[in-house]
């Protein structure tokens, strides 16, 4: 029994064929590692015909840490600050399922206050995230000022976090057992300015993109996933809901307060860039609800269930923790052993499952399709890669 | 005698506009062109003059390209930062205006690359194309009664075949690169001008027909009761949306800079050109922006021409006050801004959706607007006709 | 490179220095996390970087100056990163961000493909430490290797540069003690000779 | 649905499935060799419907010479989560692709065939994913040695 | 905005739970001429989008960072350097224990403990590598002795990397309590042995490659000179 492994030089440069001369040849280009639309280093292999795309490879590995070997290492504690690095636009949301998976395994109860505290600046760094998507989206399809926009209202949520985590993108906030700090005092009021502030801008934000005639060609019916193809690839969060599944996380697992929270689902009908770009306007205002609901109703507590050095010590088992974070659903697998560092530690990241999809959607359409399929699947190219 | 026969008209200068009984012409817009003044030095023998205006209106055209070029750059970086909510460039100077400048020299003086795999002589020469075809309309501009090069009798036709010319450079360049994304921004560049072209060209034509003749100054004569474009009740206006998507198309600007497309392309064409080279596309792309303002300006804002209403004389002498020279600054200077607008606005057109604009779209439109357009002139149906 | 006469800058050499630094149109180059904090601080409208002439990014390697170096480097990404500085032209400045370039950072043990830092596949001039480095930060690296091009290049000697070692002095030490304190230290490491560095490549060497 | 309910539910699609203890979500081991039929059910089985892999992974246990793969599968209409391990040998690592099943399940295996080894028969593409092609050894192997790792220093 | 009002949300059942979801709109395209109206207008009203931040000045949020740096102001919390607390008597709290160095994710403390006087354990080194560093707080965390701190001065580029190796204790020697104990000044001077913050065993690590010289340093970030900026 064997098997026959290829190499990617090998699919980049097929035996010739007696072809006739007159046939148009297909070309290879690379597109990336370092290419500005694919958002950090992730390569695309196109076969192309002229400005058609019949073929994508997407080649990863070149940002590739090896996050997962090195978790092998290390406990509990020490695995939250590394998964901040992995998707780091929710890194919040990355430690939060750590912190999960770590407590669930060790059967430790956390309080209301540190639930509601978890749960509201999740809620923020998601915004947070489809800010900075929408910017970028932007800067991808060529209209740069709505980058900077996304990126001046990013700034402002940047200062409130920093101001409770101490730190403005790699936050380490969310431990095992509850919270590095403390809320800030000043982190209530800031958010309600916040809110009253972000609303007219969100508004502003459609005029200036959602409305814009250009925009709506270069995304609609382009890139469309069926919702077939959308649960095959495995892909969750935003990606899937606009493929028209109404899949949550937030309401079919709840975790945290978001049973205590109302909001509602938005959900796409074709599975085109359109959707998807409208669902993560849609979530920010969702989010934003969410928020306000919250951020009045914040009970009093402990901020930490631990002694902060206590060892993390994880029963023999396994244990999977889904979190939904801003482009889907985050699992975390833990395999202990008795010992305080894991057996096993995988990540199922939530941009990888969504990554795949890009080989079906992109074939046929021109790389400036392409460029706005990758924008609207938001990747975060460290965390496909780990 | 007569050398430069069909250059030489001594009796143009004598246009009288037929507006009610007021004289214009004759003695407020007197006419003159460097050409004219060197032949007439060379008419009366002076060739110290003629030799003197010759290097005096060469030196004055590259340092007016230059100094316009540094201006432009400062100017675009300073209106993106405040369309952005930010400050732009600060540290260098008054609020950083010698920022253009330390651009130049670090540009001058950084490593020329030329790659080993590329064409060589087309690559060193696909610059210069750019260049070229940028002095070459030049030629032609009408910037004030006084200051113009040349006053082609066939000017628009002039300005039509020069026009096209900057794609030989964008063609050559990314051909030559051997680079596959320079290519495909090259090929994109080609496509994109020569269709833009068409309606480009059909958008001048309206007015050509309005005015009645193709040269520069009696275009701009004709526009002394009032600009064509409101005088012709929508068609000037059409027209001039026309010309304004269509020159925004040649210029490689958003929302069509497709053959650039910095989140596609890597930089299209210039994605292998370094140092100077860059520097002279850089260049030959924020001029030929003024280039295509200036011609906007001058086909359907007037050129220098002051605003005028038909035969109201005391509003027209107030409007004469001002110097032909201020009008044109201040109308080419509201397209540059009109044109970094869009590009700080809009996004990005797709490839195909670009060619459907122009030929399912703009060329019907321009060609519908253009017989509408005869049918006013023959009806003689537009403001003070 | 011997002796003073290589410290005295010519007029020329002013201006040049002058106008290098104060037009580093970095390459739009981030890999991870840095890539964030180094678009905030580069591009975005907070903190600017347009201020310093610096927000020119340019896609292709063979228009920028600087490489900032953001984000982790793990060996695949070691080849097209050496390619990257290879093709951008003379004079090319690298400021490696964050703790995962300058050695590996979180990534440095245990890790079987992050590189312990950049400055051993290209030689890297500015460090700025952080995880990521908040865009002051940046801003401040920026600022130190504009003093680096405004004190330490000359016409001459276009592939070398100095670091200046001297500009920026302990408190409580005089110059002259520095000078005899690191005199030794300033002649054989003070200089990055460019090409020398860029082919003293460790890692690989140890690969193969 | 509660784990018991579910699990008894399993039992009736295949009477070989055994829980594992202390797991969560609900663990269910299955042999190799009735792996594919058992997950095609799990499937298209009505009342399961697990429609969704949500995760693909592999485990070296080195003591024990083997390998333990582990399928992640969640159902969207009846909102259940299963994990399904499956234990092979550390010598001839062969395992059955998923990917008639579920498309996701072909970039998943060659992410764990490159940190793992495990091959996997009737994959269309098997290839490395986040390695180059040239690099020896599978580095989420336990006995993995390379000279470039650096120990953390005590 | 977008087409706001004709969204509707409708109530589904997924997987057992009750949810509302909200149906993404789609761009309409109704006739040819309105088309082509809506679309000149949608691109005038993004051009008023920006022209209304291109006329205001004031919605400018730039902060000049080397010109405001007297009055900026970083969060409390913001992590951008370890430092050991001391106290007006320049006496810190770290006794050595190494708790720090043992959780630290990715080694980059190094505690170097001795016997002291007493026969006690007293820190002897406490050596940082801001090099890779990743600012986790986790050693804050644990100490049990709350003798270390974050502070917020961010101000460290260098051009050697090997520079980003601080030693954080400026003397060796016992704690703020044991030093408590002591009544004599003198007594106390002496059993503090005088440490630098840059005199740490350097290189650490692979990756400085060239062998070390004699302590060359730079300022502290924080002493950059006024005509620097």
């Amino acid at each position: 029994m064997s098997l026959e492994i290829r190499t990617l030089s090998e699919i980049m440069n097929p035996p010739q064929t007696a072809d006739s001369p007159l046939s148009t040849q297909e070309y290879f280009v690379n597109m990336g590692p370092q290419h500005p639309a694919t958002h950090g280093v992730l390569r695309l292999v196109l076969k192309m015909d002229g400005e058609t795309i019949r073929e994508v490879i997407p080649v990863l590995g070149y940002i590739h840490r090896s996050i997962e070997k090195m978790a092998e290492y290390l406990h509990g504690r020490q695995i939250v600050h590394l998964t901040d690095r992995m998707d780091y636009l929710s890194a919040l949301a990355n430690n939060w399922a750590v912190s999960r998976a770590v407590e669930t395994a060790m059967g430790v109860q956390t309080n209301p206050r540190i639930e509601t505290i978890r749960t509201l600046i999740c809620e923020l760094q998601r915004v947070q995230s489809h800010q900075l998507w929408w910017g970028v989206l932007g800067l991808d399809l060529g209209a740069l000022t709505s980058f900077f926009y996304g990126f001046r209202d990013r700034e402002e949520i940047t200062d409130i976090l920093e101001e409770t985590t101490g730190a403005r993108l790699t936050m380490n906030y969310i431990q095992p057992g509850g919270l590095m700090f403390d809320l800030h005092p000043n982190f209530v009021p800031r958010v309600k300015a916040f809110i009253k502030y972000f609303r007219p801008k969100l508004d502003e934000y459609e005029t200036l993109l959602s409305e814009n005639v250009i925009l709506q060609e270069r995304l609609r019916n382009v890139g469309v996933l069926s919702a077939e193809d959308a649960i095959g690839y495995g892909a969750t969060g935003p990606v899937l809901r606009a493929s028209g599944i109404p899949l949550d996380l937030r309401k079919q697992q709840p975790y945290g307060v978001y049973d205590q929270v109302e909001f509602s689902v938005p959900v796409g009908t074709v599975g085109d860039c359109w959707d998807r770009y409208w669902i993560r306007i849609e979530e920010m205002r969702q989010s934003l609800g969410i928020i306000e609901q919250l951020i009045d109703n914040i009970p009093d507590g402990k901020f930490m269930e631990m002694k902060p050095a206590a060892k993390l010590k994880l029963p023999a088992g396994s244990f999977y923790l889904q979190i939904e974070t801003a482009r889907g659903s985050l699992g975390v697998f833990l395999q202990g052993t008795g010992e305080d560092i894991p057996h096993r530690c995988h990540f199922r990241s939530p941009n990888f499952n969504n990554l795949w999809s890009v080989t079906k959607t992109a074939v046929g359409g021109k790389i400036a399709d392409l460029v706005a399929i990758v924008s609207t699947l938001d990747l975060v190219i460290p965390d496909v890669d780990r | 005698m007569q050398i430069w026969s069909p250059l030489y008209r001594p009796s143009i200068w004598s246009f009288r506009t037929s507006i009610g009984n007021r004289e214009v012409g004759m003695d407020m817009w007197q006419v003159t062109t460097l050409a004219a003044r060197i032949q007439e030095s060379l008419l009366n023998q002076d060739f110290v003059r003629a030799g003197i205006f010759l290097g005096g209106g060469l030196a004055a055209t590259v340092a007016a390209v230059s100094l316009l070029g540094l201006v432009l750059v400062y100017a675009e970086r300073k209106v993106a930062a405040h369309f952005q909510c930010r400050l732009g460039p600060m540290r260098v100077g008054w609020h950083g205006v010698l920022q253009p400048i330390a651009d130049g020299i670090k540009l001058f003086l950084k490593e020329d690359i030329i790659p080993t795999e590329a064409d060589r002589l087309l690559f060193v020469l696909a610059p210069f194309f750019c260049i070229l075809g940028m002095f070459l309309a030049i030629l032609v501009l009408p910037v004030s009664p006084e200051i113009q090069i040349i006053d082609l009798d066939m000017g628009v036709i002039f300005l039509a075949a020069v026009s096209g010319f900057g794609v030989f450079g964008v063609l050559l360049g990314g051909w030559s690169s051997n680079n596959k994304w320079s290519m495909l921004g090259a090929m994109r560049a080609a496509a994109q001008i020569v269709s833009y072209e068409v309606s480009l060209t059909l958008a001048l034509l309206v007015v050509v027909m309005f005015s009645g003749s193709l040269k520069m100054s009696e275009i701009i004569q004709s526009q002394a009761a009032g600009w064509w474009i409101w005088r012709a009740h929508g068609v000037g206006l059409v027209a001039f949306l026309v010309y304004v998507i269509a020159s925004v198309a040649e210029l490689n600007r958003a929302p069509f800079d497709l053959s650039e497309g910095e989140s596609e392309l890597t930089g299209g064409f210039h994605t292998e050109y370094s140092g100077l080279r860059f520097g002279l596309f850089f260049l030959a792309e924020f001029i030929n922006m003024v280039l295509a303002s200036a011609f906007a300006a001058t086909f359907f804002l007037g050129g220098w021409m002051p605003f005028h209403l038909g035969d109201w004389q005391a509003f027209n002498a107030v409007m004469d006050r001002i110097p032909p020279l201020l009008w044109f600054v201040g109308k080419t200077s509201f397209m540059v801004f009109l044109f970094m607008w869009f590009r700080w606005t809009f996004p990005r057109l797709r490839v195909d959706q670009l060619m459907a604009l122009e030929w399912k779209f703009l060329l019907p439109v321009s060609l519908v607007n253009l017989l509408v357009g005869a049918a006013v002139v023959l009806s003689g149906f537009y403001f003070f006709s | 490179m011997t002796g003073q006469s290589s410290y005295v800058l010519t007029s020329m050499d002013r201006i040049m220095n002058w106008a290098r630094a104060n037009s580093l149109w970095p390459l739009a180059f981030g890999t991870s996390c840095c890539a964030i904090e180094m678009m905030m601080s580069s591009m975005a409208s907070r903190h600017d970087l347009s201020r310093f002439g610096a927000e020119v990014v340019r896609p292709t390697p063979r228009q920028a100056d600087l490489l900032i170096l953001a984000g982790t480097i793990v060996k695949r990404m070691a080849k097209p990163l050496r390619v990257l500085y290879e093709q951008m032209p003379e004079p090319r400045y690298v400021i490696a961000t964050g703790a995962c370039t300058i050695s590996g950072g979180p990534f440095t043990y245990n890790s079987y493909t992050t590189v312990r830092g950049a400055d051993e596949i290209i030689p890297v001039d500015v460090f700025v430490p952080g995880c990521p480095p908040r865009p002051e930060a940046l801003i401040y690296g920026i600022m130190t290797l504009q003093k680096m091009i405004k004190t330490g290049e000359a016409y001459g000697q276009p592939y070398q540069r100095r670091r200046p070692i001297t500009a920026a002095l302990p408190p409580g030490m005089t110059q002259a003690q520095l000078q005899k304190e690191i005199a030794e230290f300033l002649e054989a490491h003070a200089t990055i000779d460019v090409d020398k560095a860029a082919h003293n490549n460790r890692w690989e060497k140890e690969r193969y | 649905m509660t784990d018991a309910e579910l699990f008894a539910k399993l039992q009736e699609v295949d009477a070989r499935v055994v829980q594992l203890p202390n797991c969560r979500p609900l663990a269910v081991e299955v042999p190799v060799g009735f792996l594919l039929a058992f997950m095609g059910k799990l499937k298209s089985r009505p009342d399961l419907r697990f429609i969704q892999l949500l995760d693909h992974l592999a485990m070296d246990w080195p003591e024990k010479n083997e390998f333990e793969l582990v399928y992640q599968l969640y159902s969207i209409e009846h909102d259940l989560l299963l994990a399904v391990h499956t234990r092979i040998s550390r010598e001839s690592p062969y395992a059955l692709t998923m990917s008639r099943l579920w498309p996701i399940a072909q970039y998943q295996e060659r992410e764990v065939f490159d940190l793992f080894g495990i091959l996997y028969e009737g994959h269309p593409d098997l290839r490395r994913l986040f390695l180059e092609d040239d690099w020896v050894g599978f580095p989420l192997r336990k006995d993995y040695k390379d000279y470039f790792m650096l120990e953390m220093p005590e | 905005m977008f087409n706001r009002q004709g969204i509707k949300q409708q109530q589904v059942k997924v997987g057992g739970k009750q949810l509302t979801i909200i149906q993404a709109p789609r761009p309409q395209r109704t006739s040819q001429v309105a088309t082509v109206w809506g679309a000149l207008c949608s691109l005038w009203n993004g051009m008023r989008v920006t022209w209304r931040y291109f006329s205001r000045p004031s919605s400018i949020v730039t902060q000049q960072y080397p010109e405001n740096r007297e009055h900026l102001k970083i969060p409390e919390r913001f992590r951008a350097q370890l430092r050991l607390k001391y106290d007006e008597n320049g006496e810190h709290n770290c006794t050595g224990c190494k708790i720090c160095d043992v959780q630290c994710p990715n080694a980059s403390i190094e505690v170097i403990d001795m016997r002291g006087e007493s026969g006690k354990k007293e820190i002897d080194r406490f050596v940082w590598r801001m090099d890779i560093c990743t600012f986790c707080n986790i050693c804050v965390m644990v100490c049990p002795f709350d003798a270390l701190e974050m502070s917020n001065e961010f101000e460290s580029s260098v051009y050697d990397k090997r520079l980003l190796t601080y030693q954080l204790n400026r003397y060796a020697g016992p704690t703020k309590k044991a030093f408590e104990k002591i009544e004599s000044s003198a007594d106390r001077e002496r059993l503090k042995v005088g440490r630098q913050p840059f005199e740490a065993p350097t290189p650490l690590g692979i990756a400085a490659g060239v062998a070390s010289g004699p302590g060359v340093s730079v300022a502290p970030p924080s002493t950059m000179k006024k005509d620097d900026i």
